[in-house]
């Protein structure tokens, strides 16, 4: 197994420089002058050039990617047009803001979205499997900006119990980790409701049964994890997504992730910020594809052993 | 109520903010804690806590002295001296003195640099140090209008050593004359300050520490006040001035700003190369239901091309509201039947509300209008990435204008100053062309005699609203709100906050 | 002997598309302690359901028990709750489906599934479930038992899988032992092994078992007592030796004609000529009668009751009228 | 025209079939008479609004929902009940199309990776990889970019980001499926690989697909709300359900009506389109049937 | 009956050598290991053994739905291994499978109407009139009525999807037929019917088959000549009478001596073998079977034993009779 994801990571390599072509000409072919952008909404043409100099952006495109992969190589993502620090240092700072929030909103949606969706799959068509369903569909209809901002309506002016926004604390992640949780937790539920339905018409669930086990250990025993399969898929892509960023959740708590650091990026086209996310991005779907791979492994022994 | 006041209280405790921390709330991220290397307000708001220029503006956008005691222009606007005031350390120690003046200025002259903000001093031919307190600036050519230069937040004065310590890094650790000294910045978290206790001016500060954090969601900047996690919030939006008012304990502060709102029209295309057509538009948008729907009340009309703040305004005679006139004009100028037009303008909520609200109005003289908004980077390629004026598809722009050193060059020259101010140079969007403004810019720019200038300035405006190569709209107030317990913030009318002297009581 | 369960007319039926089939309809049999029955009918005659029935897992399908009672050790299985079906399910009552290949679960262990009833049902300690598994596996003739309990339902082939089951099935030490046809997938050697396995398993816990199969060479082996079922009726039951040596109904002589025998040239084999009619449109008379070659009048009239044509021994056929007409046993 | 007739009672038993289990289900029942409605509304909404929702009236901004105004008024003193009743066919057709365009594309790419394997999948998954880490800000910048504004290009755009999830979850299904004997019969039967896609593999995805497209119904109406704000939409003024609920963002704290009638009205349609959704799956499954 | 070989199966080996193993690295399995048999044109070849010996896997390549590792199956002289899939598509026609597994291998989506007409719409054979027609009589040949038509696999019995998986089979008149398993879940008197429908066909068409199954008394009527495997290779092959009669394998006399007799006053004694069932993952070394073989001798665990012509029409692979070569 360690040997295998050593081989997968090694095989990044290769598609994360692919990748990087992709992205560099992408990133120079969307519209927008960095330079213009970030010299201000009313700078002199002087001042633009000067910006355009001093970033090497009025060499030719190509030129400007190998000046880009050389100092990729050597480890260095480039310094921000905008902000003048260098990259690396910038994503790191942004990315433990970005990744803890993921990971305590995906421990929501997990904690909530799968027995939920078992509740419904077991109590099909009840109303049981409404109510959840339309908790579900609000949760995934209801923008987030209005979530967020109701929470902080509720929980932060009117109770004063939370803060509105920050890190500091673990009270900060409470608010904004709901928010973006909300309608993963949805999602998870729904494809959770239909996965375990799948799979309650197996046969070695008629054998659990006829063994005399317990209607929750057939589920939750036998039922449970052959369902997983569809929602790890799912939760590895909702993974990847709050990865990224959540710009709404981040932009609403004011938190410092990778969501806000992205917007501004791409509003002042700050290329080598862009690239490097975009790179970083990559990498975590890259990864976390390998994560999943390597659950399923764990979920379906067939897979394991490669037959 | 009070009882809210128990509830805020409790959740400032789990913030820490106590009563010697000022913590202000602004909409967008301190980019850069180097004053010759910025060009935004949040930035420049921290920046002038810590540094100060040699002058600087007051609450009313006067220029007014601060590290220099008094400063002298020539007659043809040609050379600066400035006396320095005495006894001034920077905070890491270091002397304030001419010399330190030399190599700041020197550092912004310099195009080498690449500094942001070079421009404003790229007219500087030589500083010099004529004794320990005096300097003089020597430009290459007349710049009647660069003592507002000088007393913009870009010429602060950053400590020599420090310059030569940190170089570009500067901007991470910055040190200055000012009352708060640099004490940690979590980017996009906050940045804090703390009391300089050396300061030269012993009535301040008045707090022991300021915190800056970036809360770019309105709703969320309103909350933390209303929670007690901020003090002081900027910007509030115009349509949640009534939250604050309704709240005890908060009050909301406006202020007119620099700004005027309009929207170009492209006087080299038809049928906006027509003046009727012009003055109809002007004629056909009612300005007061714009301050209303867009602004909720806070604004002003706009009567000049410039805002009322700014150096030299001369007010005009409104375009009023008068649809009949508007038709008029159009049927004079061939167009009975009004035409289509599109219009571009930003994506951002309030700019797509304008540009719906223009539709709207417009409509009613039969001027259909196609509003499209775009995103910056696409909008400003789709502008400026014009090189000949003849090939500009653009026809309506909304925009708006404000001069940041609060002179009138800077007030017209970019959008009205001709040729040499179309796009991609500068910001002449109209592609307004008219040698009498030209001339008349010109002139004011050669010379240092106040009254002459506020002369030629206004009859360049008086111009300017003739020929309508805008619909002048709105000149809108900066809207701040605080708690009622805290003063002291002054509020520039560019939108930098003068925070040095805030207080909590 | 007691009889350890009787199934009373029992009727299941399957609601599709709101029509009811009926798969069962007045099934009566019983089993008495110690005792193998064996069960052969035409495929599709509900034997699979009927034994569902008993073991009330018809939760998942459309079907539903709709008359009858089926009563074991004293209880009607279909007053009893869901609860106390529960408790005897897998211990007093077990079953091995027909499908080795689909009825385990792919994601766990061999172990893991093997000890689950016994942790249950015996409430062993996890140790001792193991041994107890251990020892299962090894009296259906598993030898690299505590190998096996590590692995997973792919790695094994479709007749370990299979005896898999029967361990599974025979690890509580049920009463009563339902094998759905428990050896249709394995070859000869491995059915004989098995076979033997539940005799031993019959013999040293007096466990009954009802075995359906359709090999009627595996039925003449191992069974004591036989019934027939015929669209969802049984037609005739009797011991195994009056069954195989006079078969009273004319399916159950078409049936034991049709038996390919080893080594003896056939150019083609007896068959019962025509189909089983489907649930919809059952004659009003005795269902067998389109395809019966002694079919008269009353046949197409009225269908035949299950007649008591002597010691343990019944028949659905109107011919066994004259033969024995005194003790009727059913009327349905 | 003999043939013609023998297949007729086949089809419709199928069709009758599918309506007779359909028909059970309650709650998908009212869903889909609600959902007929609304799409009457789509096509009707215009002849039956009780204001113009283009006449704008500064003097009644921001009024509470009331008698006179059912949904209130908004920032222009629109009736919001009459936006919404016309915007129903903008926010409908967007929903829909984009997230039927997406699940198309998706579920092809999804089975064809999954299904042919080899080079071809790591290469659409790689693909997908790409596209899934590219922020749907930029992506849609690019597009703009590339096809330039209006509404069919919000339609393609919202695909576009609905691609890759759905050729992931097709995927697997369809790893499952690939496996089993029933393909590997139709294989021996001499079936083309078009077929067994289209008659084997296809129909077992319906279950994963329909979940995921019912979902995805309203988180494109607001992903395309929020690509009318970046100038992706053909007009802003256009009373678009999600561009109104993200509009009334500005006003939640002083005229939360603005958001909520707008956000209500995409509420109750993706979950009748769920609950819908939910009915087919049933009803399309042979082995639930009660 | 025409000795014309329609298939020949030269030294055909399938070994599941795991590639995409994710966590261990699993041994190889040598599912089938070097087999040769010729099946002639209108001759029925039956094919019994172990479970899990490869008899499926043979099958399974025979209709090229797995590749084999090494080896050659000719059809009337081409070899089908080197075709590619265009060419075998269109052979298909000529050869179908009855799959071992009733119910996996109908697809539970589809009504079974379709299931059997699939492959007529496959080969693109008949209008639909005449294939409603032609189903109709193929559910009537195996037994089903026509209702049982729109009804779906999981709505029948064991049995019942059996036939279906006939019917589909039949559909298309094929030349060479592989039934696995075809009729081992089916009762005595629909196994019979089918049986003899098996033979009629191949009279009428003259039809060939690879029977394979493990009930020894159906292979016995049904075949020519009849293959016994053991552990992925062909341990005899002979005609059946010689098969049957006059074993000469101890596999194969414990395989007939197991055979359970209809008739409950001989319930006989068996050879029962004793000693584990190998892996074929990890198959002994020398002779297969002498874990098992109740005469093993010592030369039986180390070498290989070879083929041994007991007539013209039976071989044999055991040390037993290495002195008859
Ligand atoms: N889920 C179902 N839905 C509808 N009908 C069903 C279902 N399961 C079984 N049946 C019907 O019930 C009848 C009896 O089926 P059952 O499985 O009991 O037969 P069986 O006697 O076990 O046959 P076999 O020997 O072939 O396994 C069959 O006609 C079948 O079509
Ligand atoms: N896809 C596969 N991958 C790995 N091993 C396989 C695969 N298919 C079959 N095998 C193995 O190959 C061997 C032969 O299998 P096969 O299905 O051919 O046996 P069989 O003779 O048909 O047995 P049965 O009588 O039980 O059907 C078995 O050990 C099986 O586990
Ligand atoms: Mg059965
Ligand atoms: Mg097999």
């Amino acid at each position: 197994m360690i040997k295998y994801s050593i081989k997968r990571l090694l095989l990044m390599i290769p598609l994360l420089f692919i990748i990087t072509v992709i992205v560099f000409m992408f990133v120079h072919m969307i519209p927008g002058d960095p330079a213009r952008l970030i010299a201000g909404s009313d700078a002199t043409i002087d001042e633009i050039k000067l910006v355009r100099e001093k970033y090497g952006l009025d060499q030719p495109l190509y030129q400007q990617y190998i000046s880009y992969m050389s100092n990729l190589f050597q480890g260095d993502l480039g310094t921000s047009i905008q902000a003048g620090r260098p990259v690396a240092e910038m994503l790191s700072e942004r990315f433990m803001p970005t990744f803890w929030l993921t990971v305590v909103s995906m421990f929501w949606s997990l904690l909530f979205g799968i027995p939920i969706g078992l509740v419904s799959a077991v109590k099909r068509n009840k109303w049981q499997d409404h109510i959840t369903m339309v908790f579900a569909v609000s949760a995934i209809s209801i923008p987030s900006f209005w979530l967020g901002l109701m929470l902080m309506q509720l929980f932060s002016v009117q109770l004063g119990w939370l803060p509105t926004g920050g890190i500091d604390s673990w009270k900060h992640y409470i608010l904004p980790s709901i928010t973006l949780g909300a309608g993963v937790a949805a999602i998870i539920a729904r494809f959770t409701r239909s996965a375990v339905m799948d799979v309650l018409k197996n046969d070695y669930i008629r054998t659990s049964r006829a063994k005399g086990l317990h209607e929750y250990t057939v589920l939750m025993k036998h039922a449970f994890r052959n369902a997983m399969i569809p929602v790890v898929t799912m939760t590895g892509l909702q993974f990847g997504f709050m990865l990224s960023g959540s710009i709404i959740t981040e932009t609403l708590f004011s938190w410092p992730g990778l969501g806000r650091l992205l917007i501004n990026s791409i509003v002042s086209r700050d290329y080598p910020v862009i690239q490097a996310e975009l790179l970083l991005f990559s990498f975590e779907f890259l990864l976390i594809n390998l994560i999943v791979d390597l659950l399923y492994g764990w979920l379906n022994p067939k897979v394991r052993y490669g037959s | 109520a009070c009882g809210n006041n128990d509830k805020n209280d409790k959740a400032s405790e789990s913030k820490g903010s106590s009563s010697d921390t000022f913590t202000v709330a602004l909409e967008s991220d301190v980019t850069t804690l180097d004053p010759h290397d910025t060009n935004d307000n949040a930035s420049y708001t921290a920046e002038s806590a810590i540094m100060e220029g040699l002058l600087g503006f007051d609450k009313d956008n006067k220029v007014v002295p601060v590290l220099a005691k008094s400063y002298e222009v020539n007659k043809d606007s040609t050379e600066f001296t400035f006396k320095l005031k005495k006894g001034i350390k920077f905070q890491d120690g270091t002397d304030f003195n001419a010399e330190a003046v030399k190599t700041n200025i020197d550092r912004l002259a310099d195009p080498e640099s690449k500094l942001k903000r070079h421009s404003l001093f790229e007219l500087v031919k030589e500083t010099k140090v004529i004794d320990d307190d005096t300097v003089r600036v020597t430009l290459s050519k007349p710049f009647a209008a660069m003592i507002n230069n000088f007393a913009h937040p870009a010429a602060m004065m950053i400590s020599p050593d420090a310059i030569k310590k940190y170089g570009d890094k500067v901007s991470q650790r910055p040190v200055g004359t000012g009352p708060f000294t640099f004490e940690k910045w979590q980017h996009g978290e906050y940045l804090k300050l703390t009391v300089n206790k050396n300061y030269w001016n012993k009535d301040l500060p008045k707090v022991h520490n300021i915190v800056f954090k970036p809360v770019p969601e309105n709703g969320a900047r309103i909350a933390m006040l209303q929670t007690g996690e901020a003090d002081f919030i900027y910007p509030v939006p115009p349509t949640d001035t009534k939250t604050i008012e309704n709240t005890d304990g908060l009050s909301l502060v406006t202020k007119p700003s620099l700004i005027v709102k309009y929207f170009s029209m492209n006087t080299m295309k038809k049928p906006f190369n027509d003046v009727k057509v012009r003055q109809a538009i002007n004629y056909a948008i009612d300005k007061e239901a714009f301050l209303k729907v867009v602004y909720n009340g806070y604004a002003s009309e706009a009567k000049s091309s410039i805002a009322p703040d700014t150096q030299f305004y001369a007010g005009q005679t409104p375009y009023e509201y008068n649809i009949k006139k508007a038709k008029q004009l159009l049927k004079e100028a061939g167009y009975p039947n009004g035409f289509e037009a599109t219009i571009w303008g930003g994506n951002s909520s309030d700019k797509v509300k304008m540009m719906e609200f223009y539709k709207q109005q417009l409509d009613k003289v039969g001027i259909t209008l196609k509003t499209v908004p775009m995103e910056s980077g696409t909008i400003g390629d789709k502008i400026w990435g014009v090189t000949n004026a003849k090939d500009a598809d653009l026809e309506l722009y909304n925009g708006g204008w404000s001069p940041s050193t609060g002179d009138a060059d800077w007030g017209l020259r970019p959008v009205f100053g001709g040729e040499e101010a179309f796009p991609p140079n500068s910001y002449n969007t109209s592609y307004y062309q008219s040698n009498t403004v030209n001339s008349l810019l010109n002139q004011a720019l050669q010379t240092s005699d106040t009254a002459k200038r506020k002369e030629l300035y206004g009859k360049a405006q008086q111009q300017i609203w003739e020929d309508a190569p805008w619909v002048f709209l709105a000149v809108p107030d900066l809207i701040y709100a605080k708690k009622d317990s805290v003063d002291g913030v002054v509020m520039q009318p560019s939108g930098v906050m003068d925070v040095r002297g805030a207080e909590k009581k | 002997m007691k009889p350890i369960l009787s199934v009373n007319q029992l009727r299941t039926s399957f609601f599709v598309n709101g029509k009811e089939i009926p798969a069962v309809d007045g099934v009566d049999f019983t089993i008495n302690e110690g005792e193998i029955l064996g069960i052969v009918g035409e495929s599709g005659s509900g034997k699979s359901v009927t034994s569902l029935s008993i073991m009330k897992l018809l939760k998942d399908t459309p079907g539903k028990i709709v008359g009858g009672s089926i009563h074991f050790d004293g209880k009607d299985l279909l007053d009893l709750s869901e609860k106390e079906v529960r408790e005897l399910r897998g211990k007093e009552i077990a079953m091995i489906f027909q499908e080795p290949m689909t009825s385990l679960n792919p994601v766990l262990t061999i172990g893991n599934q093997l000890r689950e009833a016994i942790k249950k049902h015996l409430k062993y300690s996890r140790k001792k479930a193991d041994e107890h598994a251990v020892s299962m596996l090894t009296q259906v003739g598993i030898s690299r038992a505590d190998e096996i309990l590590q692995q997973y339902p792919h790695q094994l082939s479709g007749g370990m899988r299979q005896r898999v089951m029967i361990a599974m099935a025979m690890s509580c030490s049920p009463k009563l032992l339902i094998a759905d046809e428990p050896t249709t997938a394995l070859d000869v050697t491995i059915q004989a092994q098995i076979l033997d396995v539940m005799k031993d398993m019959q013999e040293k816990h007096g466990t009954s078992i009802l075995l359906i199969t359709h090999d009627l060479g595996v039925i003449a082996e191992t069974c004591d007592r036989v019934a027939v079922m015929y669209a969802g009726r049984i037609v005739e039951q009797g011991s195994v030796y009056d069954l195989f040596d006079d078969p009273k109904h004319p399916y159950t002589k078409g049936l034991l004609e049709s038996i390919p025998r080893i080594g003896k040239r056939q150019e083609r084999l007896h068959s019962i000529q025509g189909n089983v009619p489907m649930a919809e449109d059952w004659p009003a008379g005795c269902k067998f009668a389109s395809r019966c070659p002694f079919v008269f009048d009353k046949c197409l009239k009225k269908e035949p009751p299950l007649l008591n044509v002597g010691e343990g021994r019944t028949s659905r056929c109107w011919l066994n009228e004259n033969e024995r007409k005194e003790e009727q046993v059913y009327e349905s | 025209m003999e043939i013609k007739h023998v297949e007729k009672p086949a089809k419709s038993s199928r069709f009758h079939d599918f309506w007779v289990s359909f028909k059970k289900q309650k709650v998908s029942l009212i869903s889909a008479v609600f959902l007929l409605l609304l799409f009457i509304v789509a096509l009707f909404g215009q002849y039956f609004v009780p204001y113009d929702p283009a006449k704008v009236d500064y003097g009644q901004l921001f009024l509470k929902p009331s008698a006179a105004h059912l949904a209130g008024t908004d920032a222009y003193g629109r009736d919001i009940f009459s936006r919404i009743l016309v915007g129903a066919r903008i926010s409908l057709s967007v929903g829909l199309s984009s997230v039927f365009l997406g699940a198309l594309a998706g579920s092809a790419l999804g089975i064809i990776s999954g299904y042919f394997g080899k080079w071809i999948d790591s290469l659409i998954m790689r693909f997908c990889d790409i596209l899934l880490a590219f922020p749907g800000m930029l992506l849609a910048i690019g597009i703009i970019a590339i096809l330039g504004t209006g509404l069919m290009n919000v339609i393609f755009a919202v695909a576009i980001f609905s691609v890759p999830v759905f050729a992931r979850i097709v995927r697997s299904s369809v790893l499952e499926m690939k496996s089993s004997l029933y393909v590997e019969a139709a294989k021996s039967t001499g079936a083309k690989d078009t077929r067994i896609i289209l008659k084997h593999v296809l129909p077992g995805t319906f279950s994963t697909i329909i979940v995921y497209f019912t979902m995805r119904i309203g988180s494109a109406i607001l992903i395309a709300a929020g690509l009318s704000f970046l100038g992706l939409g053909a007009d802003p003024s256009t009373p678009e359900w999600g561009a109104m609920l993200s509009d009334g963002h500005n006003y939640l704290n002083t005229a939360p009506h603005v958001t909520i009638f707008p956000g209500l009205a995409i509420f109750l349609t993706v979950l009748a389109f769920n609950l819908l959704g939910d009915g087919l799956r049933d009803a399309l499954d042979p082995k639930i049937k009660d | 009956m025409n000795h014309e070989p329609l298939v020949e199966v030269k030294h055909l080996k399938k070994i599941f050598a795991d590639s995409s193993g994710l966590f261990k690295k699993s041994k190889p399995v040598r599912a089938v290991d070097d087999i040769s048999f010729i099946i002639n044109r209108g001759e029925t070849f039956g094919l019994v053994g172990e479970s899990g010996c490869g008899k499926s896997t043979t099958g399974r390549m025979l209709m090229k739905l797995l590749e084999p590792t090494e080896g050659s199956i000719l059809f009337n002289g081409q070899d089908i291994t080197k075709m590619n899939d265009k060419n075998v598509r269109s052979l298909r026609k000529d050869f179908q499978m009855v799959f071992q597994d009733p119910y996996a291998s109908l697809n539970p989506r589809m009504r079974v109407k379709e299931i059997i007409e699939e492959p007529l719409i496959v080969h693109g054979l008949m209008t639909s009139s005449e294939r409603e027609r032609k189903v109709h009589q193929l559910l009537d040949t195996v037994g089903l009525s026509r209702q049982h038509g729109s009804r779906f696999p999981h709505e029948f019995s064991g049995g019942q999807r059996q036939r279906i998986g006939i019917a589909r089979a039949l559909a298309v008149n094929p030349k060479l037929i592989i039934a696995d398993e075809a009729v081992s879940a089916l009762d005595v008197s629909i196994q019979s019917q089918i049986l003899n429908l098996m033979k009629d066909l191949q009279k009428e068409f003259g039809l060939t088959y690879l029977f394979i199954a493990h009930d020894l008394s159906v292979v016995d009527f049904i075949s020519d000549r009849i293959g016994v495997m053991y552990l992925g290779k062909l341990v005899e092959v002979g005609d059946r009478d010689s098969i049957i009669q006059n074993p000469k394998h101890p596999y194969t006399k414990a395989l007939l001596s197991a055979v359970p007799i209809p008739d409950p006053h001989r319930r006989k004694e068996r050879i029962v073998l004793k000693g584990d069932l190998p892996s074929p993952s990890n198959p002994p070394a020398g002779c297969p079977f002498h874990t098992r073989c109740p005469v093993v001798m010592e030369q039986c665990k180390t070498e290989m034993p070879v083929l041994s012509n007991m007539s013209e029409q039976h071989q044999v692979f055991c040390h037993l009779y290495d002195s008859k070569k």
